[in-house]
């Protein structure tokens, strides 16, 4: 019955055996410990010959237990079980001690962290002891998946699933997809048009037979797992009937609300209450606007349904549709539910545009402080000017112009402590783009850092000033303050030890790229893990970087960090490359680790009293009922048990349980006293 | 209404520039003017010292902090839960060392050491837009008999009221709005300027005279672009170098700018009727004749 | 206190069990570690995949076997891997922490946290401030010596060693 | 200018000495000059904030404390308040001000403000509270090129103080002196 256990200590290189002594680590291991068999240290486990040392030592010594004590359990806990099923060994009879991120790393004493190495040994080692064979679960794929945000991320990562032959549902909460990129004018470093190269992707998106496409619509709530997830969608109510609608534009040509600041246009441009957010649109469909639209307000003000209300039904009374109407002023929203096999994160960033916490800036103050997406929208053809760079105070065309780089970028103290990694990059685009179109026009940039490191960056960036004649400045403007009709910008030249005073008539803020302010509870909905800035936290910053920490949930684009259009659309391919590998397999496996209420023989037949305390636990429905029945089919007891197919192993149930009738498989009860009993205390 | 009343007794620290025979009585003269019609009451702290004001923190540190601990110390002992100090100088001074001794153990005993009090930090010090914001504006609504005419006030807050915010939190540093909601209260414009905050040169009146003349004259300059007529101000060291530089900045730049520079509290008591001479308004360098001129009787 | 100060002679150095969750303390904890942000030695984690599957009793055994502070931690409110399993062990404290009173212990001797896996900087501070507070209560003693007068319950190898200890 | 380095030099860390008096960190600065680009008193610095920062990073101890830079500053504040790092610059320039008077390295240019400085506090040692014409007296008397300097304003500006009756010649002495003297013993 005693297990024979080997312990293998990992040096990592010098990593751990810098502060650890690891070979007295694996001499402790072996003292006082009958079953501990075998012991020894290698310089890095997780290497091959490390991992063919593992699986030699447990066919020759017969192990049915190991211990390596290495790096974090994160880290390679699934190459050492591989490992040692691969030599026969079920992988559950391995555990990992943290020598490395819990111990070496934090403790630059030698004899401190070797102490505690041998109690981190040990525990794991007493927790081995108790460990039980156990089987990865198989459970069958939905093949379909849902891509979330249709912006260039989620448009890039749902062609490149329907491409390969799946289903795709792609949910997007603006009436158009197009996120972003859809806004901006040209992108660096080639500075060709954006929605050029964006437009024909958005309508192959929509020609595509493999995807059905929500717009107007949100995640209303995910549940299930990988390969089995059920998402509600919201389909928030347009007004308009898809189906029906042809998209002739008679019904925002006629509305009288012309003056609703344009979200597209970053408030610069107008609209109307019922719109397309811009011309190129996807569905080329408009929706009504209820909080503008004049029928609604009537409606609310009065208290009345808005169909009662007569105030305005230009829209209804003018669309051709006929014999039903494509304009529907009773919509309310809808709940659909879908069967999902793997999920794609694609919510993008936010701009931070709330740029009143910048008052020595005039932010939010002045009109002609402008942030980097609204130079967008005013240097954009099909912006709200045409493409002309105007002032939005008076339509006058800047002669001086000042970029103030990092702003909320590298600001602890007001914004985000983070480099937003595209602004040095646009405002060089900034730059020229307003030297293409104001030939007299001066061009000042107030930077930190120049960081350009992609490819063509760096001569991009140089072109703006060896070329186009953009002055740089290094550093940061400390106040902006209005005299007469012009900014007055107080900068700094730290490289000639002196304060700069600039008479601009416009001033852009390159303004950072936060999450979006939703992104927490979003994050919440899906269970996936965010970091402190709110983007969405990949499981390895290196080796999974578009893995969120939920299986079969993954990211793609700035939703996990500021990052822009190339980096973009390769992260959203490899999304994708994810999906379409679990979307490959019949059937998939999944950790072990569930709970289970035990069952014994005649007359017990459970400890379990079926007080389903545990039911009104448990997160996911996974506990059921069951009659235990005599031959003559009457009930003999009614008990709980687990669904392995929706358990997701939290130990909730097991936590309270009154009589114990429950064990969570890897962390079972006697397997935590084992490891509190180990640790030696003073 | 026993509570309500208790609170309303304010220790009162003047600090040195604003007392009797100083050189900005007339701040000290006004504030305890107004605060008699509409409160609330002022209770001078005994045997106050000076705070030690910049000259202090500048070049010691320990001996500032034991300074300005000093009469906050006084004040708790006479059984002020809030102290008002009119002169942002002495303001600042007392909320940033009660900040310093609150954050540095090592600090705090060495001034409890020098200044032989025990130090327990439950003193609020607020500046006097603080205490009129917080105690007066419906006293000044129910009390007030003037009413200015066309007069065009551009509030100047100055450094110290809002600086160092983190441990001043007082009102938006960049952008700040209670003196111009005062002015407003009392009938005034309240004209949008971009100098609230700027630096006139502070300590630097005598030592450092180009310093202050070039500071002003942009501050003057900026109050005379927006259309003002009059400069509100809540601090003696603005005070005296907005009001006394104009004749330097005549000679030197040969603009006249002739911008009378009155204290908020000044403004409040002419709009409670008071006499301008008990409210010291006689004792400026530039005439404030056009200030006072401006106010008249409300008709009823 | 935290850092590599120089330690005086003879200091007592309290053992602490930390009773974590997987999805983020745990993985606040290797954050530390990446960040190589140094913290005292005197914590011993039991790593569990959730805090909502912590028994008390779990809690009481390591009093009882000579853990001197005991810290909790898991993820924050609203971030649980498993929706709300956090909630349920912070009701489960809440319940727990009078119960401890009411038996004499000082609840001082444990915390409860939220540390997220972003937070390798909080998990430094968490460990350090409990470590100095348990310290400053000195050694737990009442547990070790009833469990000296009761009949051994425990069994394992490591009672063989805890002689030796 | 030249800063040399040698181990001769630099014995000691610079940046660590003034963030152990004064929790001042000034590591943290990235250099981007926000400080200089808002300083009201930059224009006449020999050294911006910004350089003055980087002297006590890469400790040039030497340039940092007899820079006139330190005794412009005016401490309005409004670096630290504006500083994205959350350095506290204008308390940095107090702590190299104490650093300068104790090591005796005080820049003589802006000997002016320095007696200004000395004059106020002894007034203040005195008295407990300031005298100002005593102050002024002694700052003349200590200064008498810049008294000379602004004879003329102080013509106009001083004798309108006393015609106007703002100016004491009376000392405000108060009850508690001794204590006050008994702090300035301990921490002058």
């Amino acid at each position: 019955m005693s297990k024979k256990i080997g312990v293998f200590v990992c040096h990592c290189g010098t990593n751990i055996s810098a502060t650890v002594d690891v070979e007295k680590v694996a001499e402790e291991a072996k003292k006082n410990n009958p079953g501990v068999s075998y012991t020894t240290t290698y310089k890095y486990m997780c290497s091959d010959p490390g991992q063919k040392l593992l699986r030699d030592k447990i066919k020759e010594e017969g192990l049915d237990g190991v211990v390596v004590a290495a790096c974090s359990p994160k880290m390679h806990e699934h190459t050492f079980r591989n490992a040692s099923k691969k030599a026969g060994m079920n992988p559950y009879h391995v555990e990992i001690s943290n020598l490395r991120e819990q111990c070496s790393w934090v403790h630059p004493d030698k004899p401190t962290g070797t102490e505690k190495s041998v109690d981190l040994v040990r525990m794991m080692t007493e927790k081995t002891r108790k460990d039980k064979s156990l089987n990865p679960i198989k459970v069958p794929v939905t093949k379909r998946a849902l891509v979330i945000g249709g912006g260039i991320a989620g448009i890039q990562a749902a062609l490149d699933i329907a491409d390969a032959g799946h289903e795709v549902i792609m949910v997007e909460r603006e009436a158009s997809i197009g996120g972003h990129m859809a806004q901006l004018s040209e992108t660096f470093p080639t500075l060709d048009c954006s929605q050029c190269i964006m437009t024909p992707k958005m309508v192959e998106l929509a020609q595509n037979e493999n995807i059905t496409l929500y717009t107007w619509s949100e995640i209303e709530a995910v549940d299930g797992y990988l390969g089995n997830f059920d998402v509600k969608i919201r389909k928030k109510a347009r007004s308009v009937d898809l189906d029906l609608c042809t998209g002739c534009s008679s019904c925002w040509q006629v509305c009288p609300s012309k003056k609703i600041k344009s979200e597209f246009d970053m408030g610069l441009g107008k609209r109307t209450a019922i719109y397309i957010p811009f011309p190129q649109a996807i569905p080329s469909k408009p929706v009504l606007d209820r909080e503008h639209c004049l029928l609604f307000k009537d409606a609310r003000k009065k208290n009345i349904p808005p169909n009662d209300s007569k105030v305005c039904r230009k829209c209804l009374d003018i669309c051709p549709i006929a014999p039903v109407k494509a304009i529907d002023y009773t919509q309310e929203d809808e709940i659909i539910t879908e069967k999902i096999g793997a999920i794609v994160v694609a919510t993008g960033y936010k701009e931070l545009d709330d740029i009143s916490m910048y008052g020595e800036y005039g932010g939010g103050k002045y009109k002609d402080v402008i942030t980097g997406l609204q130079f967008e929208r005013l240097a954009s053809a099909s912006g709200p000017s045409e493409g002309e760079i105007q002032r939005p105070s008076d339509g006058k065309v800047p002669e001086i112009i000042v970029f103030i780089q990092c702003v909320g970028s590298r600001d602890p103290a007001k914004g985000c402590s983070y480099c937003s990694k595209t602004c040095c990059m646009y405002t060089a685009k900034h730059t020229m783009l307003y030297k293409h179109k104001v030939h007299h026009g001066h061009a000042y940039v107030f930077y930190i850092d120049i960081r350009c490191p992609g490819k063509g960056y760096e001569e991009f960036s140089l072109r703006a000033i060896e070329e186009e004649g953009a002055t740089y400045l290094r550093g940061r403007v400390s106040r902006v303050y209005k005299k007469g009709d012009k900014l007055v910008v107080l900068g700094a030249d730290t490289l000639t030890g002196s304060v700069v005073e600039i008479e601009a008539d416009m001033v852009v803020l390159a303004s950072a790229m936060k999450a979006q302010d939703d992104a927490e509870k979003f994050a919440q909905k899906l269970s996936i893990q965010y970091d402190k800035d709110k983007f969405f936290s990949e499981i390895h910053p290196k080796l999974k970087p578009v893995e969120s920490s939920s299986a079969g949930i993954f990211l793609a684009g700035t939703c996990q960090g500021p990052k822009d259009i190339p980096e973009t659309v390769a992260q959203a391919g490899a999304a994708a490359s994810k999906v379409l590998a679990l979307l490959s397999a019949d059937e998939l496996e999944r950790e072990p680790v569930v709970a289970k209420v035990d069952r014994l023989p005649a007359p017990i037949f459970s400890t379990c009293i079926g007080c389903f305390y545990c039911q009104r636990v448990c997160p996911y429905g996974a506990i059921e009922s069951e009659d235990i029945k005599a031959r003559d089919g009457s009930t003999i007891k009614t008990v709980a048990r687990v669904n392995e197919g929706l358990c997701q192993g939290c130990g909730l149930c097991a936590a309270t349980c009154r009589s114990k009738s429950v064990e969570l498989a890897g962390f079972n009860d006697e397997q935590v006293y084992a490891e509190i009993n180990s640790v030696e205390f003073n | 209404m026993s509570e309500e009343t208790k609170k309303t007794k304010i220790g009162y620290y003047p600090g040195c520039a604003i007392t009797k025979c100083s050189t900005s009585e007339e701040y000290g003269t006004s504030v305890l003017g107004v605060s008699r019609v509409i409160g609330p009451e002022l209770v001078e702290i005994d045997d106050w010292n000076c705070c030690g004001a910049s000259s202090g923190h500048a070049t010691n540190h320990k001996l500032s902090t034991a300074l300005s601990v000093r009469n906050i110390s006084l004040a708790e002992k006479d059984g002020y839960d809030e102290v008002l100090a009119p002169c942002p100088m002495c303001s600042q001074r007392l909320i940033v060392s009660q900040d310093d001794v609150e954050k540095d153990e090592k600090l705090r005993e060495e001034v409890e050491d020098a200044i032989e009090m025990p130090i327990s930090n439950n003193v609020k010090v607020s500046n006097y837009l603080e205490i009129v914001k917080n105690y007066s504006m419906d006293e000044i609504a129910e009390k007030q008999k003037k009413k200015p005419e066309g007069l065009k006030v551009a509030s100047y807050y100055g450094c110290l009221l809002v600086r160092p915010p983190k441990i001043l939190k007082f009102d938006d540093p960049e952008d700040p709005k209670t003196m111009d909601e005062i002015v407003t209260a009392i009938g005034a414009e309240a004209v949008d300027w971009e100098f609230k905050t700027s630096c006139c040169g502070g300590g630097f009146t005598l030592s450092r005279t180009d310093v202050v003349v070039k500071l002003t004259n942009d501050i003057l300059e900026g109050a005379a672009d927006a259309g003002a007529n009059a400069i509100a101000v809540a601090c003696p060291m603005c005070h005296a170098n907005l009001d006394m530089k104009q004749n330097n900045i005549e000679k030197e730049t040969g603009r006249r700018f002739n911008i009378p520079i009155v204290y908020i509290s000044e403004l409040i008591g002419l709009a409670l009727g008071l006499n301008p001479k008990d409210l010291g308004m006689d004792k400026h360098f530039i005439d404030t004749g056009s200030v006072i001129n401006a106010f008249s009787n409300i008709e009823k | 206190m935290s850092k590599a100060e120089a330690k005086p002679e003879n200091q007592f150095e309290p053992k602490i069990i930390a009773f974590l969750c997987n999805w983020c303390t745990y993985a606040g904890a290797d954050l530390a570690g990446t960040g190589r942000k140094e913290y005292q030695a005197n914590v011993r984690i039991i790593k569990l995949p959730c805090t909502g599957g912590i028994d008390p009793l779990f809690l009481i055994k390591a009093f009882e076997r000579g853990a001197d502070g005991i810290l909790v931690s898991g993820c924050h409110p609203g971030d649980c891997h498993y929706n709300s399993g956090n909630y349920h062990a912070r009701r489960r404290w809440n319940v727990f922490r009078p119960l401890l009173e009411f038996c004499g212990i000082n609840p001082d001797r444990i915390q409860f946290s939220w540390i997220s896996a972003a937070e390798g900087g909080k998990w430094v501070e968490t460990i350090n401030g409990i470590v100095d507070a348990v310290r400053e209560l000195g050694p737990f003693e009442s547990y070790q010596k009833l469990n000296t007068i009761g009949p051994e319950t425990s069994g394992g190898a490591a009672d063989a060693s805890s002689e030796t200890g | 200018m030249k800063i040399k380095i040698t181990t001769k030099e630099l014995t000691s860390d610079f940046a660590k000495e003034v963030k152990e008096r004064s929790g001042i960190d000034v590591k943290k600065c990235y250099q981007c000059g926000k400080c200089t680009a808002g300083c009201p008193v930059a224009y006449e610095m020999d050294y911006m904030p910004n350089q003055i920062i980087r002297f006590v990073q890469i400790g040039a101890r030497k340039q940092a404390l007899t820079s006139r830079t330190i005794w412009l500053c005016a401490s309005c504040i409004t670096c630290t308040t504006r500083c994205p790092k959350e350095v506290k610059i204008a308390e940095l320039m107090d702590v190299l001000r104490e650093m300068a008077l104790e090591e005796g390295v005080a820049n003589p240019m802006e000997k002016d403000i320095t007696t200004f400085h000395e004059a106020f506090l002894n007034s203040v040692k005195k008295h407990g509270r300031i005298s100002e014409c005593g102050m002024i007296m002694e700052y003349k008397r200590k200064r008498p090129k810049a008294a000379l300097k602004s004879a003329l304003q102080d013509l106009s500006d001083g004798s309108h103080l006393m015609l106007k009756g703002k100016l004491s010649l009376a000392p405000h002495s108060i009850k508690g002196k001794d204590s006050i003297k008994r702090i300035f013993e301990k921490l002058g």
